[in-house]
């Protein structure tokens, strides 16, 4: 989950590559309906998908991601061996691979991108390098200790990265595109650390705008005037070459103008297209690209705000009261889920054995009043000015859930925040008692969600004012402490079991696959659940 | 000197003289000049001429049916408006929004709500927008107005930079800020906003005339007689510079709904919409607008109606009440 | 300014308003971000005038020379930049706020244009009622209802008006309802601003003989400013012609047209035309050249110097007359006069002479050389001398 | 009603512009139809000035509008004739009206600020006619321009030219426009009010150039007016009109001598003169000209007289023409039915 | 003449430097702001509190605003956070603003040629068919929402008959960039297609955003040329015989063009405002749009840059209107 600069898609890690073939008889464009500016090509200072959309097309990770999965996959590192305590990690490296610039790609590119990663100055630290301080938890020389420890080139084709902890997330963690490989030489040319405070905005150095990566694709050029970006083949590539020789990114925030673009042929693509046009696109003959859902909205719940829902048979009976089946039928789009738990069904952990909680209008009204909780108030919020993957409308979910609540006797009192104006504040500074958001994995952990959830010191959930925060928090930790993966599979299931049976610290509704949209003659894209779609496979036939 | 035909004498005949007079006023009563037919008000007599006026007719017609339908939203409604009749027929992608079946001519929106009885009473709301709106602009603008041409001096000075500065910001942008900054979005917020927009437009309206009234005569009148500064003010000044207040007003009502619809088109508007409002209606059709543009169609076209009903009215009071195009 | 102070010490019982070197001036305005004066309209430079109880003074003179100015800050309605207006004992040019307010009610003012000086959308009741709840002399509506029956009466309207509405009415009938009000508040005067020029011919001697009359009935002083020479000399006991911003010439209304003596009187008299083919054929004719100046920027020494066909070197140009007592048989002490010469043109030792205009045209005199249709336009035409 | 073609005044020469029965009906949407100007006649030799006095309203700029052709295009219906010079102005297509205009005819307006186009120089707005009517260039007309500017009287003609009308002062702005007038040397020129706007030091030198205009060039002049001492100085004839019709008319010395109409009477008796005696009470004309009677059947001035009589409230007067004077009247003043301008009349009245 | 001039821009001074003060608390005063904007979905109280004091926006409002203050006095305003982050943001000013020139000329344009004749020709019949449709179709124009008449001129003219882009300012074709506004940039370089491109772009955004002011200039010189064919000195016109070209022309049009004037100056404010949309829905990368983006990141430096350079622009115009209509009118010149 990429911060979310425009209301839009979001997306993660690395890149995979696959074989290339010069595109025969087609256009050598590809076009891309982005709906936001990217914010800077550096991946590492970058957490917008918009941004992570085009630099993937340009780096590569050590770990790529399978098409169309979440699952990780080798990249730059052709294979990686851990210790048994998990603490150190061996890279072995493919060889012969040059980055665009002509500079070798090693062990000792390698060692210098995680030194680069974890020595930031203050100002990078605070803002810019958001990824690195929220996988990896901390800088030298910073108050907080870090994940990372060093990085050691053992020979051209071997790196290996020490830790200061084990953690479940590494190495997956490294399909994230923000710790891409980038030029060693470039870096350093460019000033690439040089990230300075200017006003109340960062002013990024030059390599930030001309980034030099292993990737099919080189950046050509920004037209900020006209809000292009366009990428060129990079006939140096290492696998097999991209089929398209150009893309062509058309900043259109507008989304009905995005569709108005492709229908009128000017762009070939469009990300995250509203699912009431999705029938109307594919009769119009384009492609929905439907992604698997791997994220889950969820409706927050803070106990520390009101004391009603402290009691767990409260929680219960408001989870009883909402018609998630109706809603995910009539307001989400075709294959949503109703969740059972707080992460999709293809994380490893996920515990397959839980049932959804029946809609049951009468329980729930009677569990309210054995709760002593009968008419209660609550203040309930959804964002405006906002679209989500994981709720495509929050209103209507609103709408929706709200009239459940009401079904059973909550007077629900609307409060309504546009995102960046005062929503994720609210919800960070727990004005809410209830909230709608969501969650879209950044990779494929356990930890990424429910660690994220209720992990820490002080969340969203406002855990720690419950009885069971704590023993939530540690429970957490201690299962993403487990080395073997088989062992700590099995302990997240049980752990999901645990939160949704017992603690129930929120209320998970569903899962929606967000989708993206091809026109006709555009052949060879495959639609990613972390959106992280590759388009070096992309034809674009001339029709 | 001169041949003089009357040949009075100088200073002569003062009785004769008062005489003459009471006869010649008495002749004015006789030729019934002065009727005892009870005082027409200019706003009658404008009146009058508005009346026979078919432009003003059209208008008038529009918006007493609007206010009707308003009024008596509840009755006509064929539905609850906030009750999601035809939820089950929707299915985001096969069928987002459920077409016209009998007892739902206009069908139903996403969540499956009857269209045509959020169309009617989303007339309340939208009434309420306008009017407020128009309403807490124009009191904003009499304020502000008021003090720089009743006083002028500094105080006008003063009002007139504040004026001016919020003149200098686009207006939209404006009513985004104020919507974005109201810790919770309702329709008072949009009113607000929009009515923050045009609240210069008003202050500086009234000025103008209140500055022109400063110097006319009548009010030069009523100060000579010893009048009152505040009876000056609102006696005098401010009643007779409504008129192009109340013109740009008519106008107002019909820009607000425009506006109140932006603002929804933007995401600042009443987020609520259990309580239908034409231009919430219209911004949030603009996600269905591809294929079921007659989401948008509806209400853009009540508000169009509505629109051109106050304007049409604002223009021909313009005429009525400008003495030039009266001739 | 040396006459004037004798005149203060006349008679001052008899003197209601007696006017002491009044001047208004209006600042022109302009500048970077807070308004700097320039400089000044010079609309009223230096008047004093007297006038007594129950008299009528007349002030003419033309289009923008200050009469509606002084009329006004006389009443101040202008607050006077400099001197002093003694109105019944007080100053009133020193008066300011609740004061001034109440002494309104001894001085009233009647405009020029009736209509624009009604408030359309007062019923004539409330117009009239105004002034005198503002007074506080409305005790209960019977006697306000009987009070104002009586001012209709008295203004010649029937009681019918009180519902009705300034634009039902006709011109003159308008002018009663300007003056009824004024006459609401019982003032000791009145200050008619050209009271009938905006009114049909055949209408303004209904409202000259009702002004007249109740002139009679209340013993009202009336100050009637007006730029007919006629009618201010019809109505008037005194006249005061005045020149930018000054009075050049005041004497009883009758001294003053048997013998002018200022020459812009001479002037401004002789262009007055009279109804009387017989009187226009044999009249003496005075053409002045060019237009009065701007009163932002008035020409030195004597105002009327650059128009003047009796004008003399150097002193007309340098010297200011001031209105002065003029030494020659026949000609009362109230005749006074602000001219130089007023001795040697009266005795016709001074001959009129082509004006050779500066100030306002610098080439003015030239046009004779071209063959002008209207000959010379420029010089004194002296075609019969009565 | 029996009005008669106003037979020429064979005394000095054959008429330059006749009017004949000239009627202008106003006729607005939706309201009663309105007389403005109802069967006047009168004529105008070269060298003449003809004078047409009445108050407000009485339609005095309506006939002149008439004949020039220049009222609006819509709402009006006017009939009668005016013949100048042999054709019939009513007639003429607005094309070759729009030739005659400003060549044949000239006409002067009251307010000469607004009557100038404030954003176009003198000079241009001089040369214009020059220009439309003598087929000349801009430039070969502008000398021309100069030299009308110089002829009326105003100094420094060729910086004026430049000037905006702003720039001139009342007097100067009414030159410039008798200039533009007076251009292309019209034969007949209509003067609608044309110094009521002015002081009376400016007034004077304007009624000069006007008289001496016609003196010298020959031109007719017709003069509009509300004041009789401007018809006294400068008319050969006056044409005295009241609701819409010519009341009265005389030679100028006849009419102020022996006014006969009681409007005409009243008039003079109700203006102060600056040679009368002081203090001798005016004897106004009550009532105002909203009081008038439609003439259909009746004098619309019958209610405002000092002696009408039962048949002026009954009956329409008849114009009857002695000569060079003219009257409508049931009862002049010094007839048999009424009385005598006698000052006591008032009293009389009061029966 | 200059001394006016000076005083109006020593005015607009003192205005902005106002506007810049109530500008920096009102936006500041907004809820959410750019910390979470940045931050997004991730933040955690830790890292909201880092970035906060990293951005200097813990300290008191008065603090800020001086640093504010002396930073802009020396042309440097900030870097973007939102909009481009880490530009500079008077430099994403002077990206976007030939493109809403570039715009608002042509919308302008659209407005006065279409405007100025039809509602010279509605005043002349008065009242006529005509005259009534002619304030029909200007009040459409008005009362459709601008999305909504947006989608329909795509729909129509790009998606159905494929004669216009759909959006954008150019095609991705290989233009040279001189001065940014991109069809003089056609021009001047002679690379006619992409001029031809550029204006083809121009066109949907154009007609929408003219809507507005067209129907403004409609009613405005509608109303002046009745109010003028009244006037006095088009009966002396009348009275000279001149021709009707001429009558129209010098002495009709020219005077009722003079309020026309100061409308399309006091236009300017509106176009930036109504650009906001327009760009929006265009994906027009102009002025409109980036405030738009501006405002829902919260990005303080380009609000604040563009909300001024807007407040200047409309100022400046103005001063142009003002000036030009000296030009125009003589009475005015020479006061
Ligand atoms: N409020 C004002 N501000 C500036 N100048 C003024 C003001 N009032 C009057 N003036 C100027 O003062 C001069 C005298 O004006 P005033 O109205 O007294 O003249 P007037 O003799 O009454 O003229 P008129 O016969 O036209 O009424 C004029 O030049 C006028 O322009
Ligand atoms: N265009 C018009 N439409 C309708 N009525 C008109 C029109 N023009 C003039 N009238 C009416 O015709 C009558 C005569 O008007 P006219 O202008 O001729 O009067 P006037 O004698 O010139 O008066 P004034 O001295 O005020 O100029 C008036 O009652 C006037 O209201
Ligand atoms: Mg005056
Ligand atoms: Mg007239």
């Amino acid at each position: 989950a990429q911060s979310d600069r425009e209301s839009t898609s979001s997306g993660t890690t690395g890149s995979g590559s696959s074989g290339t073939a010069a595109a025969e008889g087609g256009s050598d464009t590809f076009t891309f309906g982005a709906a936001g500016a990217p914010e800077v090509f550096d991946p590492y200072y970058a957490s917008d998908g918009e941004t992570f959309r085009i630099t993937r097309q340009i780096f590569q990770g050590l770990l790529g991601i399978k098409p169309g999965t979440a699952d990780a996959q080798p990249e730059l590192a052709e294979s990686w061996e851990p210790s048994d305590d998990g603490l150190t990690w061996t890279f072995k490296l493919r060889q012969g691979v040059k980055f665009t610039d002509g500079e070798a790609f090693n062990a000792a590119a390698v060692c210098y991108n995680f030194e680069r990663m974890f020595e930031q100055n203050e100002v990078a630290q605070a803002g810019p390098a958001e990824y690195w301080a929220y996988t990896m938890l901390g800088f030298k020389g910073g108050e907080t200790e870090s994940l990372y420890k060093s990085c050691e080139a053992k020979d051209d084709a071997t790196a290996v990265i020490t830790l200061n902890r084990y953690t479940s997330d590494f190495p997956v963690m490294l399909t994230l595109e923000s710790f891409s490989m980038q030029s060693p030489k470039a870096l350093k040319d460019g000033d690439a650390n040089n990230v300075q405070k200017e006003g109340e905005g960062f002013k990024y150095p030059a390599y930030a705008s001309a980034p030099v990566g292993t990737g099919p694709y080189k950046l050509e050029k920004y037209d900020e005037a006209n809000k292009t970006i366009t990428l060129v083949r990079n006939d140096d590539f290492w696998g097999e070459k991209a089929k398209t020789a150009n893309i062509v990114f058309k900043i259109i925030p507008d989304e009905s103008t995005r569709r108005q673009e492709l229908e009128a042929g000017s762009i070939n693509a469009y990300d995250l297209p509203n699912p009431a046009d999705w029938k109307g696109l594919e009769d119009a003959g384009n492609q929905v690209l439907v992604r698997p859902a791997f994220n889950i909205l969820y409706m927050g719940l803070n106990p520390e705000k009101n004391a009603k829902l402290q009691d767990v048979r409260v929680r219960k009976a408001l989870y009883m009261a909402l018609n998630r089946d109706q809603l995910v039928a009539t307001q989400l789009p075709e294959g949503a889920k109703v969740a059972t738990q707080f992460m999709p069904d293809t994380v490893a952990g996920y515990n397959t054995g839980l049932e959804a909680t029946k809609y049951d209008v009468e329980g729930a009204k009677a569990l309210l009043k054995e709760a002593g909780a009968e008419g209660m108030t609550l203040q309930f919020a959804y964002p405006s000015e906002v679209s989500r993957p994981y709720m495509p409308d929050p209103q209507k979910i609103w709408d929706a859930l709200s009239a459940d609540l009401e079904a059973i006797g909550v007077k629900v009192e609307a409060v309504t925040k546009p995102w960046n104006g005062g929503y994720l504040d609210g919800v960070d500074n727990g004005l809410f008692d209830a909230w709608l958001l969501g969650w879209t994995g950044d990779y494929n952990s356990a930890n990424n969600f429910i660690g994220t959830f209720f992990g820490a010191d002080s969340n969203d959930f406002h855990t720690w004012s419950t009885d069971f925060g704590k023993t939530l928090s540690k429970e957490l930790d201690e299962t993403n402490g487990i080395v073997d993966e088989g062992e700590r599979t099995t302990a997240y299931e049980a752990l999901n079991q645990k939160i949704m049976e017992d603690y129930l610290p929120g209320l998970p509704i569903s899962h929606s696959p967000p989708a993206l949209v091809v026109g006709k003659g555009v052949e060879g894209l495959t639609a990613s659940p972390l959106t992280a779609e590759m388009f070096d496979t992309v034809t674009v036939s001339k029709s | 000197m001169t041949d003089n035909p009357k040949g009075w004498k100088p200073g002569a005949r003062r009785k004769a003289k008062i005489d003459a007079l009471a006869q010649a006023a008495g002749q004015v009563q006789d030729a019934g000049t002065v009727a005892d037919t009870p005082g027409v008000s200019l706003i009658a007599s404008a009146w009058r001429r508005l009346r026979r006026d078919r432009v003003f007719l059209i208008g008038l017609t529009i918006t007493v049916l609007f206010l009707l339908v308003a009024l008596f939203a509840p009755l006509l409604a064929p539905h609850d408006p906030t009750a999601r009749l035809l939820l089950d027929k929707v299915r985001p992608q096969s069928n987002p929004i459920p077409g016209p079946e009998p007892g739902f001519p206009l069908g139903a929106d996403n969540v499956g709500r009857d269209l045509l009885s959020r169309l009617i009473v989303g007339s309340r709301q939208t009434l309420l927008v306008c009017v407020f709106a128009t309403l807490f602009s124009l009191i904003g603008g009499l304020i502000l107005g008021t003090l720089a041409g009743a006083f002028g001096g500094w105080i006008d000075s003063v009002v007139m930079r504040f004026v001016d500065i919020m003149l200098s910001i686009p207006s939209l942008l404006l009513a985004f800020s104020v919507a974005a900054m109201a810790a919770r979005p309702s329709q008072w917020t949009v009113i607000l906003a929009i009515s923050i927009a045009y609240l210069p437009i008003f202050a500086r309206l009234l000025r103008g005339s209140m500055l022109a009234q400063r110097h006319s005569d009548h009010v030069l009148a009523a100060r000579a007689l010893g009048v009152k500064q505040a009876p000056i003010i609102f006696r005098h000044m401010l009643p007779n510079s409504l008129g192009p207040v109340i013109v740009q007003a008519t106008l107002v009502l019909a820009t607000a709904v425009i506006d109140a619809a932006a603002l929804s088109f933007l995401g600042l508007g009443n987020p609520d919409d259990r309580q239908p409002e034409w231009g919430q209606m219209l911004g949030a059709a603009q996600k269905y607008i591809y294929d079921y543009p007659h989401l948008a169609f509806y209400p853009a076209a009540c508000i169009i109606l509505v629109a051109f009903g106050f304007t049409l009215m604002g223009e021909s009071l313009r005429e009525a009440l400008d003495p030039k195009s009266r001739r | 300014m040396t006459a004037a102070a004798e005149q203060t010490h006349a008679q001052p019982g008899d003197v209601l308003v007696d006017v002491q070197g009044i001047k208004v001036h209006f600042p022109i305005k302009k500048g970077v971000i807070f308004d700097k004066t320039i400089g000044y309209v010079y609309a009223v430079d230096g008047v004093d005038l007297q006038i007594r109880r129950g008299e009528t003074y007349g002030l003419v003179g033309e289009s923008g020379c200050g009469k509606s100015t002084l009329g006004r800050a006389i009443l101040n309605l202008e607050p006077p930049t400099e001197g002093k207006v003694v109105f019944d004992g007080t100053d009133i040019a020193s008066l300011r706020g609740e004061e001034l307010r109440r002494k309104r009610q001894h001085m009233q003012m009647v405009f020029q244009d009736p209509l624009s000086s009604l408030d359309p959308r007062q019923s004539v009741e409330s117009l009239l009622l105004e002034g005198m709840k503002a007074h506080g002399l409305v005790k209960d509506t019977k006697a306000a209802n009987a009070r104002l029956r009586e001012l209709l009466k008295a203004v010649g309207l029937p009681a019918a008006s009180l519902q009705k509405y300034p634009h039902e009415f006709s011109g003159g009938q308008r002018q009663r309802i300007g003056i009824a009000r004024a006459l609401a508040v019982d003032p000791q005067l009145i200050v008619a601003d050209e009271p009938v020029s905006a009114l049909d011919v055949s209408v303004q001697a209904q409202v000259i003989n009702l002004l007249e009359d109740l002139q009679d009935r209340f013993g009202l002083t009336y100050l009637v400013v007006a730029h007919d020479l006629a009618v201010v000399r019809h109505i008037s006991d005194r006249v005061g012609v005045m020149y930018l911003g000054a009075l050049v010439e005041e004497a009883a209304a009758d001294d003053l047209y048997a013998a002018p003596m200022h020459p812009y009187t001479r002037a401004l008299m002789s262009a007055v035309p009279v109804p009387d083919p017989v009187v226009e054929d044999r009249r003496e004719r005075i053409l002045l050249n060019g237009d009065l100046p701007s009163p932002a920027n008035p020409p030195k020494g004597c105002r009327f110097h650059t128009r003047c066909p009796w004008r003399q070197p150097t002193q007309c140009d340098t010297d200011r007359p001031a209105l002065r007592v003029v030494s020659i048989d026949g000609v009362p002490e109230t005749h006074r006069v602000a001219c130089h010469f007023a001795e040697g043109i009266a005795s016709g030792e001074l001959q009129p002479h082509k004006v050779e205009a500066e100030v306002v045209d610098p080439h003015l005199g030239e046009s004779d050389a071209h063959g002008s249709l209207i000959g010379p336009a420029t010089t004194v035409e002296v075609t019969d001398t009565p | 009603m029996t009005t008669r073609a106003y037979a020429a005044d064979t005394r000095s020469g054959q008429a330059l512009l006749s009017v004949r029965d000239l009627s202008v009906v106003f006729q607005r949407h939706g309201e009663q139809p309105f007389a403005a100007v109802d069967g006047v006649s009168f004529e105008v030799r070269p060298g003449q000035t003809v004078g047409l006095v009445g108050e407000s309203g009485s339609g005095k700029s309506v006939t002149s509008l008439a004949i020039m052709g220049l009222l609006p295009a819509r709402g009006n219906r006017v009939t009668g004739v005016a013949d100048f010079d042999g054709t019939d102005l009513l007639k003429l297509s607005s094309g070759d009206m729009r030739d005659r205009r400003g060549k044949d005819l000239g006409m002067i307006f009251q307010d000469p600020l607004s009557s100038l186009n404030p954003v176009v120089p003198i000079g241009v707005q001089v040369t214009e006619v020059l220009e439309r009517h003598k087929g000349m260039s801009r430039k070969a007309a502008m000398p021309k321009a100069r030299e009308m500017l110089d002829k009326v009287g105003i100094p420094d003609p060729d910086r004026r030219l430049k000037d905006y009308p702003h720039q001139l002062s009342g007097g100067m702005r009414q030159r410039a426009l008798i200039a533009m007038a007076l251009a292309c040397e019209p034969r007949v020129l209509i003067a609608d009010e044309p110094t009521t706007a002015l002081d009376v030091t400016i007034q004077a030198q304007i009624l000069q150039l006007l008289g001496d205009l016609v003196r010298d060039s020959g031109t007719a002049l017709i003069m509009i007016t509300h004041d009789l001492g401007v018809v006294a100085g400068l008319c050969d004839e006056v044409n005295v009109m009241y609701g819409g019709r010519i009341v009265e008319r005389g030679l100028r010395h006849d009419l102020f001598a022996a006014p006969r109409h009681p409007y005409t009477h009243g008039l003079l008796g109700s203006i102060p003169r600056l040679d009368g005696q002081r203090g001798e009470p005016l004897i106004p004309i009550p009532g105002s000209v909203a009081d008038n009677l439609p003439w259909d059947h009746a004098c619309a001035f019958a209610p405002r007289c000092f002696q009408p009589i039962d048949v002026c409230r009954s009956q329409t007067p008849g114009f009857v023409e002695d000569g060079a004077s003219a009257l409508r009247c049931h009862n002049p003043v010094g007839s048999p039915h009424g009385h005598t301008a006698q000052p006591d009349h008032a009293e009389v009245n009061d029966q | 003449m200059l001394r006016f001039i000076v005083r109006r821009l020593l005015q607009m001074v003192g205005v902005l430097f106002v506007l810049s003060l109530l500008l920096f608390i009102w936006l500041r005063m907004l809820p959410g702001g750019t910390v979470s904007a940045i931050l997004g979905d991730r933040a955690t109280p830790e890292s909201r509190e880092r970035l906060t004091k990293a951005l200097g926006l813990d300290e008191p409002l008065y603090v800020q605003y001086w640093r504010y203050l002396k930073r802009a006095l020396t042309g440097n305003f900030g870097a973007s956070t939102g909009v481009v982050p880490g530009r500079d943001a008077f430099q994403i000013f002077i990206d976007r603003f030939p493109a809403t020139i570039e715009l608002s000329f042509f919308a302008i344009l659209i407005a006065i040629l279409l405007g100025i004749p039809l509602g010279y020709l509605a005043a002349r019949r008065r009242a006529s068919l005509f005259d009534n449709a002619s304030v029909i179709v200007s009040l459409i124009g008005v009362a459709v929402p601008v999305f909504f008449l947006a989608f329909l001129l795509k729909y129509f003219f790009a998606v159905k008959l494929g004669w216009l882009p759909v959006s954008g300012r150019q095609s991705n074709i290989d233009a040279t960039r001189v001065t940014n506004f991109f069809v003089l940039d056609g021009l001047m370089t002679r690379e006619w297609d992409a001029a031809w491109d550029a204006f083809k772009h121009l066109i949907l955004p154009a007609i929408t955003l003219s809507t507005i002011p067209f129907a403004v200039i409609f009613r405005i010189t509608r109303a002046s040329v009745l109010e003028v064919l009244d006037e006095d000195f088009v009966r002396t016109a009348e009275s000279k015989g001149l021709t009707n070209r001429i009558i129209r022309g010098r002495h009709v049009l020219r005077n009722a063009l003079l309020p026309v004037i100061t409308t399309v100056g006091l236009q300017v404010g509106g176009l930036l405002a109504g650009a906001i949309l327009t760009e929006s829905v265009f994906s027009f990368p102009g002025i409109g749009e980036a405030l738009a983006s501006a405002f829902s990141h919260r990005d303080y430096a380009v609000l604040q840059v563009l909300i001024m350079a807007s407040a200047a622009t409309f100022v400046i115009v103005n001063l142009i209107v003002d000036v030009l209509y000296a030009v125009v009118d003589p009475r005015v010149r020479t006061r």
